[in-house]
């Protein structure tokens, strides 16, 4: 990989303490994953995994105690704006307008006020929401909310950008033009990305490498290179491409393994 | 597990005891008990007039228990709830339920009682207490005039809120107006009568404790103001913690499970 | 016969009653009475309006006001005052001011607050006082305060002077320390209180009525005489809310005087003037039209000897 | 088609029938109204009730200017001028809503986002509630009278501890149903606890705490007029009071008719619209409490 | 057809009073239509070309002033047990038993209680819920609530039962089943029936006869004889029954040309 390490997860172990019996749950087991500069990881497992875990301790909502993760070098404590989030849920703010909402980081961050402007309207019209700046989000489609939560994101300029099942709550056909426009900005941008996802077209079709965990407790179980120029990556020519069908396939089969002994178990 | 683990599962379990539930309440209410007699003891230049300690208090109450004063006060002034509250909502379902079911009716009432019901009980007493003398007759009225309100409004929704298709559905199995009413509608505003019910009962116990302090009737009210005016506060107090603890037993073990109970039974609302 | 239900107030003014009922003087004249005490006038008249009470008094405060929006009753019987004699009647009104407020004249009160019940005698008193003193309306706070609670805000310092009667001013005296009377009396006012009841009633029933004034006359020789003083407080003392020695102090101003006369009807029409002067009232009312005093005068011809220790009058 | 029928849909036509319908009903709402109206103005002429129980109508517009007699205009009115009783007695009334909200909206917002965002400070200060809550406002005023003696203290403890408490769970229940997300996400930006509060909390809340406002408004009110009654030396409430101990009927009519007008006047006009305008603007749903 | 006329629908009109202006829809236009006992008519027609307002009107829910409306000789005048209805949203009573919702009829009619119960077991064993008679209506999934509907109407014993698209609003699988089991009890019953739908499938396969409403103003476009003996009439022989896959057709193809000049229009 190119560029030095963003991030860095040594032998990251976690347990959740139980509310009721006290006993803990073991969601994650020895990790240890870099993420590169300008790479895109997509990290794929079956339900329950612990990836959300991975990345909220990442983001800093979650303490962790064994092993270690850092940021651009420095130990991560608590979250903060290097690290930038987009969630599954709309995380977008109700009574904030789309410009508002999108401006957030800026605000909270102290920019001054022309210069936030100028860069609300560069990512407002790079997630293609000109003329929706004065809305509300209640007046956005689900695909138009996770394109505000994007373009917040990327406004507050953040080392690495995390994303949790982003595009899992929109319908199919809204997930691919997402998919297809997520491809674009990465490419405009060129942001260091660790992306999580369920679904095994997303991962192959977004990320330089996939990651599959296995059952909980969540340890890295492969990891796949996925060597297709980002200019190529666009929905309508995947279904030929075979480095494509061929990394999904081989993802599709590591998670399979691990679902089915998942039910055995 | 190792022992250290069993400490700390122990250590966890009783942190949860303190901080949840039962036994938060219960040490909430040892410490605030110990607070109070500490403030009293030594904060508090006049205790006895200002905020006399939880033992004068009670022996406030076994003082007036020995004399048999505070059980009559304290059952007339439930008597008056009852009446009061029982006659509130007798009057307002049937009103309520006609405005629910004639438009005509509910277009031209329903103005006159938003009306009235801002008004409230207790700003009418000077003028009930013209008509009725400070009497018992001038208390009910009161409770009735507040408790008749919440009721009322709440059946109206209620029986707007049933869907048209169940109207209609009993309609063509052959129902009559009357059958629509007792079938359809009066079970479907149910969950409204039970919230219904119990805002009013909420508002009739207000209006008692106001209604006897103003009008002088013997009862929980009375013995609060009769409590200032006698320089007892003592007896202010111990009216006052009834008060609060009757309300809490009552709404909780009484109301509330009427009102879950209807609503909760015929999955009428998910929760 | 029929039980008659009487109002009175819980203070000392209504000791004749209290004694007539204790020492039986109203079965002796051939009533069943029940005595029911309410705190203040107001209370009495209402009770009296929505029938709660068959006679109950009310002070020629706040009387007039109710007589003038059709409150239909005839006084016919003397309950506490002394409007024969002469038109004023008020020892048992006093000034009593607390240590820490400095008052010791009228002049003292400007800018203090006294607490009085508004509508009462004592409000009419100290409205006059003020006047006296040459004190504005704006010059003091007025705090409308419940007759049992006088004591009581008075000692929390809420207060910096009260208007009150007995009981509570001889209460005040002694419980909050320091405290003491500014002014009493003056003949400002009549302080005077008459039984009634609607027409329907004093007159329905004329038998009756006559009884209870004879009973009620009975009484008030028995209270005056000095040789009860005791006795009298005693029974003062379980019905109003107060100690014996409360009623033995309050003994020395109250005046029971049951007669009726034409400085009865003076006191009433000044009392009106007062009213009208502050708004209360909008046009002079007859005293004749309230005032009946044929049923003592019958008391009188017939029962000299419960008349014998009082002054003359007219 | 019949004449009628055609003019009338003409007309429906014209005006738009859901205006007319609403029209309608308003004509409708009227009548009873004018029916007490007129029932009233009947018993002044024939006397079936005395003016004691039942004054006229004209008296009780009369005791308005009765009672403002020596007042010497609007001015001094506003400068509450000893004489301007009425409406020294409505301004007195209204600023102690206005007092008390302006302290306890502030204070009970404070504590409700704290007790949301803490389970463990809620966990203490929520049984506190409860219980105040059940001790009903009215109950606090024989206390009050002797921690504040008689005044305008103890009529300004009542209605705080009324709104206080309302705004306090009603923040406290806004706040907690403010999906964690939202909070993350601006903690991931790199917000401070202090610009969660001021970002998330706070306008999360917002159409609980007005709701509860509202409600404020309402037991406030109630509590007031009573406080006064029992325990004050000025507003509507004690006027209304003495005015019955005199036996002033037509004051205390006129004052039942302007604190239900005031009431109704400022809900109506005031809180319901500002409720619906949160509400709406951000689309949240508005749940019942 | 065999048998006489229950149902009789002669020039009926009608039209909407609109809220806003006071002009009026015209929602149906000069309908003319018999249904003969015994026999299953369904209706298919765009959405809002009057289907459901001509339902109405049969079921006397909603008064008509144009043309007549006769069952079994009778001018209708609001609702009456004559004709049972089966509403698409669950119109039963969730304060009642399932027992008591499908006896609800006989009750009103004041049916003896002996008498009610034996019939209620009847059709309860009919539309197979068995075992369920004590559950509340939350308790039962949507297919299940539909069958207490059909049962509730049945057990009223209808001259003619009226259904508006009662199976638009359970899933697939469940539709096919109630489908079938509808052709059950249409045989075991041999009611007379009118079944509204949005769905060509349904109509050609629980059909004798489907008539097609044109746009609104609703008028009958067509109308296809279905003759598929009923005991023929099972799902999972249907897809090689040439009668129904040419009834099926040639009744979408109508349909279609109705939904397409809509959208010229
Ligand atoms: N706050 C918590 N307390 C206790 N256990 C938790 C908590 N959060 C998650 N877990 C458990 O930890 C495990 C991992 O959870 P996590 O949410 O990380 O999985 P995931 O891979 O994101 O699943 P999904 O794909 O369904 O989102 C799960 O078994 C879950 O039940
Ligand atoms: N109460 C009403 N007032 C005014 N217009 C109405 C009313 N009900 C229905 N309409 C109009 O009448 C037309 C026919 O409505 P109807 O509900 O009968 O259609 P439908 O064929 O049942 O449609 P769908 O297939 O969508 O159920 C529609 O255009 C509708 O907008
Ligand atoms: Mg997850
Ligand atoms: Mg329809």
């Amino acid at each position: 990989m190119s560029g030095e390490a963003k991030l860095i997860i040594q032998d990251l172990c976690h347990h959740y303490p139980d509310e009721y019996t006290g006993e803990s749950v073991h969601a994650l087991e020895g990790i240890n994953l870099q993420v590169y500069e300008n790479e895109f990881v997509a990290i794929v497992g079956p339900s329950g995994c612990g990836k959300t875990t991975l990345l909220n301790i990442v983001a800093g909502l979650l303490p962790y105690r064994e092993g270690r993760a850092m940021v651009d070098g420095n130990e991560i404590h608590g979250p903060g704006p290097d690290r930038g989030v987009v969630f599954q849920e709309h995380a977008i703010l109700p009574w904030r307008s789309v410009a508002r909402n999108i401006g957030h980081g800026l605000e909270l961050q102290r920019v001054p006020k022309e210069e936030t402007r100028r860069r609300v309207q560069e990512y407002i019209d790079l997630v293609g929401l000109s003329g929706f700046e004065d809305r509300y989000p209640h007046e956005l489609s689900g695909g138009m909310k996770q394109r505000v939560a994007v373009a917040r994101t990327l406004c507050a300029d953040p080392v690495i950008m995390l994303m949790d099942e982003p595009f899992a709550a929109v319908d199919a056909q809204t997930r691919i033009t997402l998919q297809d426009e997520l491809n674009r900005i990465v490419m405009a941008t060129r942001k260091t990305i660790l992306f999580i996802t369920h679904s095994v077209e997303e991962a192959a079709f977004l990320g330089d490498r996939c990651i599959v965990f296995s059952r909980r407790p969540g340890q890295i179980k492969t990891e796949i290179k996925i060597d297709i120029p980002r200019e190529e990556r666009v929905w309508k020519d995947m279904a030929d491409n075979p480095k494509f069908t061929e990394a999904r396939d081989k993802i599709l089969r590591l998670v399979r393994q691990e679902v089915t002994s998942d039910d055995e178990h | 597990m190792t022992s250290i683990d069993l400490q700390q599962a122990r250590l966890f379990k009783w942190k949860k005891f303190a901080t949840e539930g039962a036994g938060r309440l219960i040490i909430f209410l040892v410490g605030s008990i110990i607070l109070w007699a500490l403030i009293s003891e030594f904060l508090i230049a006049r205790p006895d007039r200002y905020l006399p300690s939880p033992l004068a208090v009670l022996l406030s109450s076994a003082d007036m228990l020995n004399k048999g004063s505070l059980l009559s006060f304290y059952s007339d002034t439930l008597t008056r709830l009852v009446i009061g509250g029982a006659v509130g909502i007798v009057i307002g379902i049937p009103i309520g339920l006609l405005l629910g079911l004639n438009r005509f009716v509910a277009d031209m009432f329903y103005p006159l009682m938003n009306f009235f019901q801002s008004v409230s009980g207790i700003a009418i007493f000077p003028v009930v207490v013209i008509w009725f003398g400070n009497s018992d007759t001038t208390v009910l009225i009161v409770i009735l005039y507040t408790s008749f309100f919440p009721i009322a409004f709440n059946v109206l929704s209620g029986v707007r809120s049933v869907p048209v298709r169940y109207i209609q559905a009993a309609r063509t199995l052959g129902a009559s107006r009357l059958q629509v009413v007792r079938d359809v509608l009066l079970p479907g505003a149910m969950p409204s009568i039970a919230v219904g019910t119990r805002l009013s009962i909420g508002f009739a116990w207000r209006a008692v404790i106001a209604g006897e302090m103003l009008a002088g009737r013997p009862g929980l009210g009375n013995m609060i103001f009769s409590g200032q005016e006698f320089d007892n506060t003592a007896q202010i107090i111990l009216g006052m913690v009834m008060i609060g603890i009757t309300w809490i037993v009552l709404d909780h073990f009484l109301l509330r499970p009427l009102e879950s109970d209807t609503i909760e039974r015929w999955g009428l609302v998910s929760r | 016969q029929k039980e008659v239900t009487i109002g009175a107030a819980g203070n000392t003014g209504g000791l004749a009653i209290f004694v007539a009922q204790d020492k039986g003087f109203f079965s002796k004249n051939g009533i069943d009475v029940k005595v029911e005490i309410r705190n203040t006038g107001s209370e009495l008249s209402k009770g009296l309006r929505s029938g709660e009470f068959d006679y109950a008094p009310a002070a020629f405060t706040n009387l007039p006001v109710a007589l003038e929006r059709g409150f239909d009753v005839r006084g016919f019987v003397g309950y506490v005052g002394a409007a024969f004699e002469k038109t004023t009647a008020d020892e048992v009104v006093a000034l009593i001011a607390s240590k820490e407020s400095g008052i010791n004249t009228m002049a003292d009160l400007k800018g203090k607050k006294v607490g009085v019940t508004f509508g009462s005698t004592g409000d009419l008193w100290l409205r006059q006082a003020m006047k006296e003193a040459g004190l504005g309306t704006n010059d003091l706070e007025r705090i409308n305060t419940r007759p049992p609670s006088l004591v009581s805000v008075l000692d929390t310092g809420g207060v910096d002077a009260i208007v009150g009667w007995e009981p509570f001013n001889f209460r005040a005296t002694q419980k909050v320390a320091g405290s003491k009377v500014v002014k009493r009396g003056g003949d400002l006012v009549c302080f005077c209180a008459y039984l009634h009841g609607n027409p329907d009633r004093v007159y329905g029933d004329e038998e009756t009525t006559q009884k209870l004034v004879d009973a009620v006359s009975e009484a008030a020789a028995f209270v005056r005489n000095p040789a009860n003083r005791d006795e009298v407080a005693e029974i003062g003392a379980r019905f109003a809310n107060a100690t014996k020695e409360e009623v033995m102090a309050g003994l020395d101003f109250w005046v029971f005087d049951p007669r009726i006369g034409s400085n009865t009807a003076q006191a009433f029409r000044n009392s009106v003037n007062l009213l009208i002067e502050q708004k209360k009232m909008k046009a002079p009312y007859d005293p004749a039209r309230y005032l009946d005093s044929k049923f003592v005068r019958s008391t009188m011809e017939r029962h000299p000897e419960w008349f014998a220790d009082l002054g003359k009058g007219s | 088609m019949t004449a009628i029928t055609e003019f009338s849909v003409a007309i429906q036509k014209r005006v738009g029938r859901k205006r007319l319908l609403k029209a309608w009903k308003f004509l409708m709402g009227t009548v009873p109204f004018l029916f007490i109206i007129g029932m009233w103005e009947l018993n002044t002429h024939f006397g079936w009730f005395p003016p004691i129980e039942i004054p006229p109508l004209s008296d009780v517009w009369g005791a308005i200017f009765f009672l403002q007699t020596d007042c010497p205009g609007f001015v001094a009115a506003m400068q509450q001028h000893n004489e301007c009783n009425l409406t020294n007695n409505i301004m007195s009334s209204v600023g102690r809503v206005i007092l008390a909200g302006f302290v306890g909206i502030p204070l009970g917002i404070a504590f409700g986002i704290l007790a949301g965002m803490n389970r463990t400070i809620s966990g203490y200060l929520e049984p506190i509630g409860i219980f105040m809550n059940s001790v009903s406002g009215i109950a606090w005023i024989p206390l009050a009278i002797v921690w504040f003696g008689v005044g305008w203290e103890t009529t300004l403890f009542i209605m705080l501890n009324t709104i206080f408490w309302l705004i306090f769970f009603n923040t406290m229940m806004g706040v907690r149903a403010v999906p964690k997300v939202l909070v993350q996400g601006v903690q991931t930006m790199g917000g401070s606890y202090f610009d969660t509060i001021k970002h998330v909390f706070l306008p999360g809340a917002m159409p609980s705490i007005i709701t509860g406002m509202r409600m404020s408004l309402g037991f406030g009110w109630r509590a007031l007029i009573a406080a006064e009654m029992i325990g004050g030396d000025s507003g509507l409430g004690f006027m209304i009071f003495v005015s019955a101990v005199e036996f002033k009927t037509e004051e205390v009519f006129l004052g039942v008719i302007l604190i239900s007008l005031i009431y109704l006047i400022s809900d109506r006009y005031l809180l319901v619209p500002l409720e619906k305008w949160t509400i709406e603007r951000w689309g949240l749903v508005w749940k019942p409490t």
